[in-house]
């Protein structure tokens, strides 16, 4: 039989569960793959509750907001887009970014509603069962999502993101606005790095390792491993367990 | 108790046999009918009118002016009705219209203040429902009646202030009661088309052609009308029609009072039926009504 | 988690499947649903009922509550956008907490929407029973936020609505303060000469409510006055005013929005000069000042309106059109006058009176349609009459257009000081078109008149007396209650804060502020509940109430869990 | 936000609301969240008036029911509101500020207190009974529920029909219920109010079928199985409606795939009623699109004179229609209808754009039937002591349509005017609210 | 290309002042029989419409839509909501058209009959021989002197005997 998708959607309660509704009202016809989870507002939506769907084998996931401007919090779905950027580009780096959306429905969009529901649908069958689904996942994919899922919720990402919009958006003391083109940089930079470096922390999980294993283990170059190893160890992540033939090996505090 | 009779014009000079018909029943419902010298056309609302109206209106009232007001004057037209509820109307309505007809009337020394009443025959027969179902002698078991009531017998319901306009029963209640049957049909409240034979013969014909077919559909046997213009437009076309488009139209037309005398016992001579162009005798041997 | 500590009190939950008549048992089976979360964890009743929001249902709610001490309460039915608020207080009727109670929609998004997929959805209902359940379990009580009411009532606009409304406030023994950016009160009525259907003269009107003002007690009336800046919330809100040059500051309980509309600037409308081709208002002052020598008067209704662009009816023009021939007829009967319209619209009793005077009176009417505009040439105008099915010139010495009310161009900016929406024409929007006609969705804030849509003076002034009782109905109260599911800093998470301030910057209601001691505090009355702090906050350690991170979490589990 | 009650206000004066409609019950709210206490008398077993018949309301097509039940119960449970249902004004004294008030409150024979409505009653009774509700499309049983979801949600033995008082013989009704909640012993009764400060009147209003149909006969109505009334069209539209919500015909139970919509009939008449019915355009749209949303194959056709869509919103509704919903609007007032052999209604128009006159075949014909003064107004009226328009709805003072002639009574709503829900609610309020400057008399 | 002639439009208001009130809803042209036969090239509603605008030329002279074709048979005036007496407006019309001499000949001859004999069917001599036989009375007509001398008086004669010269 044919791929029915699992998909969950969360969505903000002025606009987009309005739309719903609306769709309802209207008898728009939709497929009923996608559950949603009803916030009050877009911005609401952390990045972890979007990758722990995925993590749990959920084949897509949608966040739907007012659009820009008519946001019953004023500015929710602005904080909303920086998060879900945030996220997705995370989630590149395990290639389940195009599971997940953002779009805008209005309350009165009970049609759009159905249609971009509809064309959800299908395009995850298209792209198939999420790696994560199914009986046995693949153990590798899941702990670099774990990995993703604690990076995002780490203070140092939460607070790049959260200050985004003031940091581009706004000037600053002498009058001049942060180009928006270098914060992404340093954005990129600060996501892989903190990947790599929780998917070591989720490696050292069950058992201590030396740099070298890490490497092997996460097929990363030892250096680089190795200059993860001091900034956690300066954020008091990890510490020296032994030292075995010279060999640093390395636990999760 | 009984009226003037104003005969108009169609019936007395082309279609006596109908005034037969009606004068009959009259006679054995006891009504009596007073012929008056002197009238002229009523004049004709779908003619005269249309040329002039205060001719037509003054014309009108000089015939009533000369009926005297003992139960008032009836007509066997509808036409005729028309007229003569119409000039009421509008003397009535308008007083400037009155100064004006009974200017011109003194000039022949006549005066009409609009107080003659004006009653269509069926209306007085309708009246007299019980004094018809009395004198039935033989029922018209059989017949199949398409009635036509006809525009003005009914309308404009201002003037004739009689029937419903549109849901009308009074014929119906008529034919009923002389154990007729009476067929619904489309089309049943359209008119014949009589009025425009002066201006397009084409569409007059069409409009009588179809209300013809509805007839023939609704498998009626036979039309009653209670307006000459009416019986003509249905009786003298049927066979026009056939030979334009090969239809096969041969349904008798009878006059109200026609009907209504086959059922008070008279015979078709005595009536005559053999003036009719399309002769009711076959319908009497299909439907076994012994006359 | 950032969840205190605490053991886990025995959580009962109790489910309630609605059929909503044929609305949803028609599809799926409601009975086997209710069936089927009776094996949920924490479940400890479960039914099925045709109309849980009728009496019935309440009342089986609350018996079920009795009979099996359920402290949770999940309903299954159509929408919390509009049932929400009375099974909260059904429940709270039967002693629960109405934070207590979590509502799941199997109707307006499951079986409204697949109804040619029964088993789809009956699946989708089950998971969202699931979820919901999952759900109440981790809901805690909440306590409302009560405030103080300080029962003085603020009401921006001076023109007819306005006034009605203040008047109304004021005489029911509110102290009302009436704000008008003119330099006098009245709006347009300043600028009419007669009033449709009864043909009184504006200025007469006006003066009746002029002097019903001035004679009536606690009204503080300010003119040249403008609102530079609103803080605050419902109950508690302070203005602060610019009066000429002069900045004045207002504490008050609620604000009625009465700021009118504008006039469509008809330049570039049908060859528009302000000389010989004038508007309908542009014709008003002449009318009264009896200078309209015109022979040939030409009308044009919907100029500018049911367009693409402004694609509304303004709804007053076609009475100001009627309105003002018969004037002009009645002064000069020997004027001709032809209006050419689309749809007439006098609808009722008086106005369909009206029109039919209009045309006992001569004035011509020709309708023409959207896609064949009158074209106005010098000195007829050529127009394709749509009843002649032919195009017709019409001789003109005076063409006056038909232009329709448009919003403020400044409604935004107030919009936005009231943190209230607008629509697309840039008129306010109401909290509900149909049932909540003069409220805000905003608390404390109300709207009458035609800054919410062209109305004409009748319902003017039925919609200005209309929010000022909405607004009475919190000025009545020396206290209100607001949601108690806000943003929140529990104790047990002071130690997680940084102070990074983030939350402060990212709150959109500045509800969130730090305090003498340095300390993130939160404002729990100015807090709307939204959510971003907590999405944001670097720590994790904001929490929202009825939404918390836990709470979520844990309807993503029920679904996502194998 | 939530009013917390315990620091109302007290006001020794109260208020009465004539009406349980929409208009009634919006102003009825509106004084008790101010903290009058307000006396509600609805002649009808229950509350909710019109809007309680309606399937969706205009423009934004909400399911009228499902908005309206949270205001009933709202109305039914405020503290500061005594619901004096199946009850009619009978006599008024006094003048503004304080009126006193006598009511004939009809016996149900049933114990509001007692009944939980479950319907074991209903099952039982043996008389079918055509229900007013449903617009006579369905039979109800003598002993029933107003309507499904009404408030009070108690039976209702209809003394005309029942047994026991016709013939003296069943009560099968009082030994089925398990709460002995059936009392064939039960009187009407008289209540007095004294001390009322005002009084609003929002008895809504009736359409001009309910009194006679000559509007309605030159389009067969009654004649002609396929053409029904709008309010007939609405029921058979509703989810919970004599047709759960599967629009079927009459003549043969078809599902209609052309539908006809005539507007105007009995309004803009100078043989009829003279004014315009104000929400028919409106509602003839919804109808149609509700209509499109059971069965998307559908044709609908509208026929008007103007199309009378000022309302927010409105405009962009009708353009929807349109544009969405296969409505086809064209200007032409119908004359009459015929049907042909199958009952189909055949209907004959004049269509502007080639000035041709046009013949069309439709299933079903809907007519927009026209909004009248409810019966029983002229004797309410003299109750009151107010004047009545020529129409005979409720004469308003200029500028201010709230207020009757009679000083300290008000009025909403479809009473003086036809109007639509948006406006009749806002009156609504706005009656309360000057209820309000009399009852406080500042 | 039409122009609005006010002083026609007042004539015919002057004749049957309900022509104001039409609002053209066409329920005139959508209940007429010779319409629907004609597909509107025969329109009731138009004939009011240019009636309302005085449209002269068109009624009397060009005569579109063709008066003659209305069969008076008053469904429009029964039907009309705003009460207006439609026939009687076109009668005026007609009338008018006989002025303009633009009429059907048939009703040429109809008038002329009247007028020559007092009534529209002369009696023939075979007519009169049938109604003995059937045992009809004689019947005694108007005087034609006295028919004549009010169609003089109304003009009527001037109109139609102008139409044999």
């Amino acid at each position: 039989m044919s791929f029915e998708p699992k998909l969950l959607g969360f969505l903000c309660n002025w606009c987009s569960y309005a739309g719903a509704d609306l769709a309802g009202v209207s008898r728009i016809q939709y497929p009923p793959n996608m559950r949603v989870i009803r916030v009050m507002c877009s911005g609401r939506i952390d990045p972890k509750f979007i990758i722990q769907a995925l993590e749990l084998g959920i084949d897509g996931v949608y966040v739907m907001g007012c659009h820009l401007g008519d946001c019953h919090y004023l500015e929710g779905n602005y904080e909303a887009v920086m998060k879900f950027e945030m996220t997705q580009e995370f989630l590149k780096l395990v290639g389940l970014d195009d599971r997940i959306r953002l779009d805008w429905v209005s309350a009165s969009e009970g049609v759009r509603y159905g249609n971009v529901v509809s064309k959800f649908v299908n395009d995850i069958k298209e792209l198939g069962p999420s790696p994560l689904g199914g009986d046995s996942p693949d153990k590798e994919l899941i702990n670099k999502v774990r990995a993703i899922k604690l990076a995002a919720g780490s203070n140092r990402m939460r607070a790049l993101v959260g200050r985004e919009r003031k940091i581009t958006e706004e000037e600053n003391v002498y009058g001049e606005k942060y180009p928006l083109k270098k914060f992404k940089e340093i954005m990129s930079q600060a996501i892989k790095e903190e990947f790599d470096r929780h998917r070591i922390l989720i490696a050292l999980e069950d058992e201590s390792k030396s740099v070298k294993a890490l490497g092997s283990e996460l097929k990363i170059d030892p250096s680089i491993i190795l200059e993860h190893m001091l900034i956690l160890k300066s954020r008091a992540q990890v510490d020296f367990q032994e030292i075995i033939k010279n060999t640093p090996i390395y636990m999760k505090m | 108790m009984g009226y003037d009779l104003f005969l108009g014009c169609v019936i007395p000079a082309r279609l006596p046999y109908l005034e037969v018909s009606s004068r009959k029943i009259f006679e054995k419902l006891g009504i009596e009918l007073r012929d008056v010298d002197g009238f002229s056309c009523c004049p004709d609302p779908t003619g005269i009118e249309l040329i002039d109206h205060e001719t037509w209106l003054t014309l009108g009232a000089r015939n009533l002016s000369l009926c005297d007001n003992n139960g008032g004057v009836i007509s066997f037209c509808s036409g005729c009705v028309e007229t003569l509820k119409g000039v009421n109307y509008f003397i009535n309505k308008d007083l400037n219209a009155r100064e004006q007809v009974n200017k011109h009337l003194k000039k022949v020394g006549k005066t009409y203040e609009g107080k003659t009443e004006v009653k269509h025959f069926a209306q007085v027969l309708y009246e007299n429902l019980d004094k018809v179902k009395k004198n039935i002698e033989k029922p018209l078991e059989g017949f199949k009646v398409a009635i036509h009531y006809g525009c003005h017998y009914l309308r404009p319901s201002e003037i004739i202030k009689w029937d419903d306009p549109f849901e009308p029963v009074t014929l119906d209640e008529i034919v009923k009661a002389l154990q007729a049957e009476s067929v619904d049909y489309e089309q049943k409240m359209e008119c014949c088309g009589n009025p425009l034979e002066k201006s397009d013969k084409d569409l007059s014909l069409q409009m009588i052609d179809n209300k013809l077919k509805a007839i023939q559909e609704a498998g009626a046997n036979c039309v009653v009308v209670v307006c000459p213009a009416c019986y003509q437009q249905f009786e003298f076309n049927q066979k026009e029609l056939n030979k334009k488009n090969n239809s096969e139209y041969n349904i008798p037309i009878f006059y109200l009072s026609e009907l209504i005398a086959l059922s008070f016992g008279f015979k078709p001579e005595e009536l005559g039926f053999n003036f009719h162009r399309i002769k009711p005798s076959e319908l009497f041997e299909s439907i076994g009504f012994d006359v | 988690m950032v969840e205190e500590e605490k053991k886990e009190e025995d959580v009962r939950v109790g489910v309630f499947i609605c059929h909503c008549g044929s609305n949803i048992g028609g599809l799926i089976d409601c009975k086997g649903l209710a069936e089927y979360a009776g094996t949920l964890h924490g479940v400890a009743h479960s039914e099925d009922n045709l109309y849980t929001c009728s009496e019935t249902g309440l009342t089986a709610i609350k018996t079920a509550i009795k009979e099996n001490n359920l402290n949770r309460v999940v309903v299954a039915s159509c929408t919390p956008r509009t049932h929400e608020p009375l099974f909260r207080e059904c429940i709270s009727e039967a002693g629960l907490n109405p934070y207590l109670f979590n509502f799941v929609n199997i109707r307006d998004q499951c079986t409204w929407v697949h109804m040619k997929d029964p088993e789809g959805a009956y699946a989708k209902a089950a998971d969202l029973v699931k979820m919901g359940v999952a759900k109440a379990e981790k809901l805690k009580p909440l306590d409302m936020i009560k405030l103080d009411i300080n029962p003085i009532g603020l009401v921006i606009g001076g023109g007819v609505t306005g006034m009605s409304a203040a008047l109304n406030l004021s005489r029911q023994g509110f102290k009302t303060y009436l704000v008008e950016r003119d330099d006098r009160l009245g709006g347009r009525l300043n600028d009419l000469y007669k009033l449709f259907p009864h043909d009184i003269e504006a200025s007469v009107l006006l003066d009746k409510l002029i002097t019903n003002l001035n004679n009536s007690p606690n009204l503080e009336i300010l003119l040249s006055t403008k609102i530079t800046n609103i803080d605050g919330f419902v109950g508690n809100y302070e203005i602060e005013l610019l009066q000429n040059g002069k900045d004045v500051n207002l504490k008050v309980g609620i604000i009625i929005v009465a700021v009118g509309s504008s006039i469509l600037d008809p330049q570039g409308l049908f060859k528009y000069d302000g000389q010989k081709i004038i508007t309908q208002y542009e014709l008003e002052p002449k009318l009264k000042n009896k200078q309209i020598k015109a022979k040939e008067v030409v009308m044009i209704q919907c100029a500018g309106s049911r367009n693409d662009k402004r694609p509304y009816c303004s709804s007053v023009c076609c009475m100001t059109a009627l309105k003002n021939a018969l004037i002009i007829k009645e002064k000069n009967p020997e004027t001709h006058i032809s209006i050419l319209f689309r749809d007439l619209y006098t609808p009722g009793t008086e106005y369909e009176k009206y029109y039919r005077k209009a045309r006992e009176e001569g004035i011509l009417f020709i309708r023409y349609e959207e896609n064949r505009n009158p074209i106005v040439e010098e000195n007829h105008i050529r127009v394709y009459n749509e009843f002649m099915g032919e195009e017709m010139l019409i001789p003109y010495d005076l063409l006056v257009l038909s232009t329709p009310l448009v919003a403020n161009s400044d409604n935004k900016d107030l919009a936005q000081m009231l943190k209230v929406p607008t629509e697309s024409n840039n008129f306010f929007l109401e909290a509900h078109v149909k049932l909540r006609p003069s409220d805000f969705a905003t608390d404390g804030v109300f709207i009458g008149g035609s800054a919410k849509w062209p109305v004409d003076i009748t319902e003017s002034i039925a919609q200005g007396y209309s929010a000022a009782s909405r607004a009475s109905t919190i000025l009545s109260h020396k206290t209100i209650e607001v949601e108690g599911s806000t943003s929140n800093l529990p104790v047990y998470n002071k130690n997680l804060c940084t102070g990074c301030e983030i939350c402060v910057k990212v709150c959109p209601f500045h509800a969130i502020i730090k305090n003498e001691d340095d300390e993130i505090e939160i404002i729990e009355a100015l807090c709307k509940g939204c959510g971003v702090c907590g999405a944001t906050c670097t720590n994790q350690a904001i929490v929202i109430r009825h939404f918390t991170d836990d709470q979520i979490m844990s309807e993503i589990l029920a679904y996502g869990g194998k | 936000m939530i009013i917390s009650e315990e620091n109302l206000e007290n006001s020794s004066r109260t208020a009465l609301v004539i009406g349980g409609g929409i208009a009634g019950i919006q102003a009825a709210l509106d004084l008790a969240d101010m903290g009058i206490h307000v006396d509600m008398v609805e002649k009808k077993p229950c509350i909710g008036g019109k809007m309680a018949q309606l399937d969706k309301t205009f423009p934004t097509n909400d399911c009228s029911i499902c908005i309206l039940a949270p205001k009933l119960s709202e109305c039914f449970r405020h503290p500061n509101i005594t619901l004096h249902s199946y009850s009619e004004v009978q006599k008024v004294e006094g003048s503004a500020g304080n009126f006193s008030v006598e009511i004939l409150k009809h016996a149900r024979y049933v114990k509001e207190s007692e009944c939980i409505n479950c319907g074991l009653c209903t099952e039982k009774c043996p008389m079918r009974v055509e229900d007013e509700f449903d617009r006579e499309i369905r039979k109800r049983r003598a002993i029933y529920m107003y309507y499904l979801q009404g408030v009070p949600a108690v039976m209702t033995i209809d003394k005309e029909k029942c047994l026991w008082f016709t013939k003296n013989a069943c009560r099968i009704c009082e030994k089925t219920c398990e709460r002995d909640a059936i009392d064939f012993e039960q009187q009407d009764q008289t209540i007095t109010l004294n001390n009322v400060g005002s009084i609003v009147v929002a008895t809504g209003y009736n359409l001009v079928e309910d009194i006679e149909t000559d509007a309605l006969n030159s389009y067969g109505y009654s004649k002609f199985r396929n053409v029904v009334t709008a309010l007939e069209f609405e029921r058979m539209e509703c989810a919970s409606g004599p047709q759960g919500g599967h629009i079927k015909r009459f003549s043969d139970g078809e599902t209609p795939r052309k539908i006809a919509f005539l507007q105007c009939i009995g309004s803009r008449s100078d043989r009829f009623e003279k004014y315009c019915s104000s929400i028919c355009c409106m509602y003839t749209t919804k109808e149609a699109m509700i209509a499109y949303e059971h069965d998307n194959s559908l044709e609908s056709y509208v026929f008007y004179i103007d199309m009378r869509a000022g309302g927010k919103g409105f405009q962009s509704f009708l353009r929807r229609g349109a544009s969405d919903y296969n409505i086809n609007y064209i200007k032409s007032k119908i004359a009459q209808i015929d049907i042909d052999k199958d009952e189909n209604p055949i209907i004959v128009y004049e269509d502007y754009e080639d000035g041709k006159i046009k013949q069309i075949q439709v299933d079903l014909v809907v007519l927009a039937t026209c909004i009248i003064p409810p019966d029983g107004i002229e004797n309410l009226a003299e109750i009151l002591d107010i004047e009545l328009n020529d129409y005979n709805f409720i004469k308003t003072t200029p500028f201010i349509p709230l207020e009757t002639s009679k000083n300290g009574i008000f009025t909403c709503g479809c009473v003086h005017e036809p109007m639509d829900i948006p406006r009749s609610v806002a009156e609504a309020s706005g009656a309360a609210a000057r209820a309000a400057e009399v009852i406080r008399g500042v | 290309m039409s122009v609005i002639n006010y002083e026609f439009r007042n004539e015919v208001l002057k004749h049957n002042a309900s022509l104001s009130y039409c609002y053209q809803c066409s329920t005139c042209s959508g209940g007429c029989p010779v319409a629907l036969l004609t597909e509107g090239k025969y329109n009731p509603r138009k004939i009011i419409e240019e009636a309302i605008l005085g449209l002269r030329d068109k009624l009397i002279e060009s005569q579109d839509p063709n008066p003659w074709l209305c069969s008076t048979c008053q469904k429009c005036v029964e039907l009309c909501p705003q009460k207006v007496e439609l026939t009687e407006i076109f009668t005026l019309v007609k009338n008018l058209c006989f002025e303009e001499q633009k009429f059907p000949e048939a009703f040429y001859s109809q008038g002329k009959a009247v007028f020559d004999n007092g009534v529209a069917i002369p009696y023939s001599n075979s007519i009169i021989a049938r109604r003995k036989k059937l045992g009809l009375p004689e019947i005694k007509v108007a005087p034609v002197e006295e028919i004549k001398a009010l169609m003089n008086e109304t003009n009527f004669a001037k109109n139609i005997l102008r139409g044999t010269e």
